[in-house]
């Protein structure tokens, strides 16, 4: 904690371009996947609330930890499990459909769900 | 170097991890690996962690810290495996809401630690104290917002927006209590004027969302999710840790982007999304739409027509909206759509981006009822072959194929982009009535003369036309 | 000068990413002007220059601070000056021109270059 | 907040105005504003340097800066004023070597500061000397490197590829005993070390370059200003200054990213461009290519043919080349074209994205002869129109425009996209002889039965021309 504020405030505002740089081009068929997996990167905050319930001296303060750190595991496990199955259903896949009638290319789906 | 230098090591790499991750995740192709990349530095971050000092001699409370994750991971990986994928917004708002509490009460015993570590030195600085408070306040938000979210979308009260009378007094009055609670807490350090503006802060988030409407609650839990970013950034600031600023600054940064990008989808500025109720109290039922409709004629069809109309087509385009994810239809409907191309029918969907519950919730749903990639089209792609379609089959949408959106300037809806179901031969509706849908107004092309109305619940009469289909 | 290495570090990083986010979708008509621009951004060195002249002790530090203000100067101004001038040639301007058949419309030039 | 807080303020402000300058110099338009706003945010933080106290204080030593500056200034801005747009190569060249030589000089003083203070301490931290040596050896090779870059673009020695021998075994040797020095230096802090270290990368910048021929500079030039940028940045580490860091950083990254899509938009890898001659030293003059040149007839034209021939055109393309920049034609070419166009003919001209001496420079070459943006057009847009062109003129342009890129495999510029002159009914070629071009490689269009050669400069063949188009 002896880090200095401005340094703190730099990392703010690079991570902050990066964010925004990243997604600025993401097609509209993502939006709901990007969401989700975005709210599972937040739950990184568990790491921060092992910390505190380390520290923690008293029983007001272990609880708000153990509730901290109970909160924040549903929110990295579920979000990332949540994601996982979603983007898993996002791939084309013709074998396990019923005959069709050309074999239909996998990748000319994908490609256009970029465009 | 000290193990607290490796442990910022791990945590610089894991925030590079959810870079990379977020990289993946702005594109089609590496989005599943992005999602595993991301994961992986966060169980990485995680493990790291029990190696710090203060965690690995902190005896019971290691105990206690375990136990909470075991009781986390087992709840959280069941819900998220059995939950439907039409319920996916509510999910992701609870996902959001826990990670905001959990933000807010980092801040909080943050703030408890500092005060009684300082109690001998006297005031903790400032900006600590603002980093605190800016974290309790933003998580607390995003807390009750999400949960208030959550119960509308799981439909325990009702999806309208919520107003009542002096609304904007008691806004007004929760705003300025909170503001001088906090610079009261700045000026004194005090715990318990920092309990009451969390309580507000609580209830701040409950009044913000109670007003937004249920179908523009998906870009309110990516304005919240953007808050809990906010949050664990804030937390970061309070422990001094750069892994947290940087995976909440991401995605504090991505969701309001994301947020301002949904809303451009739905052809609105993301202030009318949030403070206005659009007219959607009109929209639910009943008034000015029934004397309108109920005025003109309308075609409408019987199953065996319009089953028949379909079979010996050459080219279908199915267009799926809100009520086909309302109606859990989207299984039936590859059900007609795979008879159809076992006839030698071409058939595909056209999507449009806000067509669902959430921006890009048509594909999911889709995706679920095991829907090739390659039958989904989106709106750019799909609009110049509907020229050439013989029947657009229109289940459960109805603003994204309006043409008022195009012709009508001052409409709610003018300058969304729609899909041209107008342009095919045939156009088939499937829908329960003549009610409008979102935007509360009436649709042209339910009146054109090319339009067959066939009324009824999505699942029923998608299931009825399968029979026709078949028996075609 | 106590700010810690990891602090650095992640800056280094997080800058690194945004950089190369940035540049990464700039038409090759641009690539002259980036070059010079770019150039000129990392004249500020010129603010390290201009510390370390501060502190110096002795002559050869002072020379060797003096040389360096001096270079770094070079660097930033006439990297600033030069793509400026480059630039400035970058726009439409049939209006300089003599009679052309039709009103040439100046827009279409600078969203062709985009392209 | 102190002083030092309120400087490191300033200093992220204009590490936001950089990226912002960044951002905007990679759009056509705000490239300009871009610029602007990065000379401001440096302004700002060099105003902001003066209050530091020991700066301020620094009697003397604070005089000599501003001299120092002075003289920088009088000296640097009358340079970029009055350089010669075909000169920008090497004026970039000497902008970026005196950054990289300030750079070094600043790692070295810090490490002289550095070892003084510390000499009742011991030895400095190892990573502090490491950061040090980073920022000598990178600012080492960047400054000799770019200073024989601009001796070679100023042609004070050949362009071509220079090789001796025992070539791979000095630069060995050199390389080892840098290697060797530099963590000698580390293990012991010894200054005088540190000066042979900087001799021997003086040395490698040298040798590095000599090796790539002149057309292939520019590339180079890209890849060291990304280098200094990295000697900014390790300059930056060892005074604790995010402003350096941040400001070097984005220029390093920048710059490799950059340098590779110059490297790719010639058809060829990195280390392609860095380390093979590719062939130059066969083309410069004589050998394989005489003979295989001689053998088969070419028509050869004379100014009036083709003045007349393109006076009557309908539509004129012309392709400028490297050899336009040499012979400094493109005044005389835009005579030339508005001379078509007053008569009525269509006029554009088609820009490769590698003609020139350095990547988009034709560009600012034709920008600087007044030719307004939309005479000029991008490859790709140009391609399809080539086709109902009556003429192609290529002015000093050869491998951008050779079909054996198409349909050779196994031709050194095989994938390389090209401008389809071939496409055009006539094509004219101005060049002074048969020979090839940088790739060193036959083109079979000069030999096509569609194209007629007019040799000679192309500064004295196109006035010709202007004088024949005048008299048709
Ligand atoms: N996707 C998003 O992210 C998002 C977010 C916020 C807002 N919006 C807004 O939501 C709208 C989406 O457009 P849309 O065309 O998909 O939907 P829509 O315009 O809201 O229309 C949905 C239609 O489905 C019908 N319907 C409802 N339940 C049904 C059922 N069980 N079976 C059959 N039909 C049913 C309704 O008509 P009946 O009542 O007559 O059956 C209604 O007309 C747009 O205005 C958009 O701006 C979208
Ligand atoms: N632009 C860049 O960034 C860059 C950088 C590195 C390498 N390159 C490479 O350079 C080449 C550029 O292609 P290019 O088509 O522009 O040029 P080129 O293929 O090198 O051909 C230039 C032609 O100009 C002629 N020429 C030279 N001086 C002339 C003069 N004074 N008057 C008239 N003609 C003259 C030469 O023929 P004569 O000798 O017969 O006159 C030569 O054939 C590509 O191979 C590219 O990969 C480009």
């Amino acid at each position: 904690m002896t880090v200095g504020i401005i340094e703190l405030l730099t990392i703010f505002v690079l991570a902050a371009f990066v964010g925004n740089e990243v997604v600025s081009k993401v097609p509209s068929i993502l939006h709901t996947p990007l969401m989700s997996g975005t709210n599972a990167i937040h739950g990184i905050i568990l790491v921060g609330t092992m910390a505190i319930l380390g520290q923690a001296q008293g029983d007001v303060q272990t609880i708000l930890g153990f509730l901290a750190v109970l909160l924040a595991t549903l929110n990295v496990v579920g979000g990332f499990v949540v994601t996982d199955r979603m983007l898993e259903m996002f791939k084309a896949k013709p074998s396990d459909r019923p005959a069709k009638s050309a074999g239909t290319p996998e990748e000319p789906g994908q490609g256009g769900a970029t465009s | 170097m000290s193990l607290l230098t490796w442990v910022d090591l791990v945590y610089l790499l894991a925030a590079i991890g959810f870079i990379l991750a977020l990289k993946g995740l702005s594109s089609p192709k590496f989005a599943r690996q992005g999602n595993m990349l991301g994961a992986g530095a966060a169980t990485l971050a995680i493990a790291m962690t029990f190696t710090i000092p203060s965690v690995r001699h902190a005896g019971s409370r290691l105990i206690l810290m375990v136990v909470a994750m075991i009781i986390g991971t087992a709840i959280a990986v069941p819900a998220a495996r059995r939950v439907k994928m039409t319920a996916m917004p509510q999910m992701v708002a609870i996902f959001n809401g826990v990670g905001g509490g959990a933000a807010a009460l980092v801040s909080m015993t943050a703030f408890l630690i500092l005060t009684s570590h300082d109690s001998f030195t006297g005031k903790p600085a400032v900006y600590k104290i603002v980093e605190v408070i800016l974290g309790i306040l933003i998580g607390c938000v995003s807390f009750s917002g999400s949960a208030i979210a959550f119960i509308k979308l799981q439909e325990l009260i009702t999806g309208r927006p919520i107003t009542y009378p002096a609304q904007q007094v008691i806004n007004a009055f929760v705003g300025i209590a909170i503001v001088g609670l906090a610079v009261a807490t700045v000026l004194t350090a005090n715990v318990a004027l920092l309990v009451v503006m969390s309580v507000l802060a609580l209830v701040l988030g409950v009044i913000f969302v109670l007003p937004i409407g249920g179908a523009d609650v998906p870009v309110l839990i990516s304005l919240l999710n953007s808050f809990t970013g906010l949050a664990v950034a804030a937390s970061g600031f309070s422990l001094g840790n750069n892994l947290l600023i940087i995976a909440g600054t991401l995605v504090g940064a991505s969701g309001i982007l994301l947020t301002r990008m949904m809303s451009k989808a739905m052809g609105r500025s993301l202030a009318n999304v949030l403070f206005s109720a659009f007219g959607s109290v009109v929209t639910a039922s009943g008034g000015a739409d029934g004397a309108g409709a109920d005025a003109r004629p309308v075609k409408v069809g019987t199953p065996e027509d319009i089953g028949v109309l379909m079979a010996y087509a050459r080219k279908v385009v199915i267009i799926p909206g809100y009520g086909l994810a309302v109606a859990q239809a989207q299984h039936t409907a590859r059900e007609l759509a795979d008879l159809l191309t076992e006839r030698g029918v071409e058939v595909f969907y056209a999507i449009h981006p806000v067509a669902g519950r959430m921006p890009g919730h048509m594909n999911v749903l889709l995706a679920e009822a095991n829907v090739p990639y390659d039958e989904l089209k989106e709106m750019d792609e799909a609009n110049p072959e509907l020229a050439t379609a013989d029947v657009a089959l229109v289940v459960g949408a109805n603003d994204t194929v309006n043409p008022a959106a195009n012709n009508t300037p001052g409409s709610p809806i003018y300058g969304m982009p729609i899909i041209h179901a107008d342009l095919a031969q045939h156009i088939v509706f499937l829908k329960r009535s003549m009610r409008p849908g979102f935007a509360g107004i009436d649709n042209e092309l339910l009146y054109d003369p090319k339009t067959t109305m066939l009324f009824g619940d999505a699942k029923d009469t998608l299931t009825k036309l399968v029979a026709a289909v078949k028996s075609a």
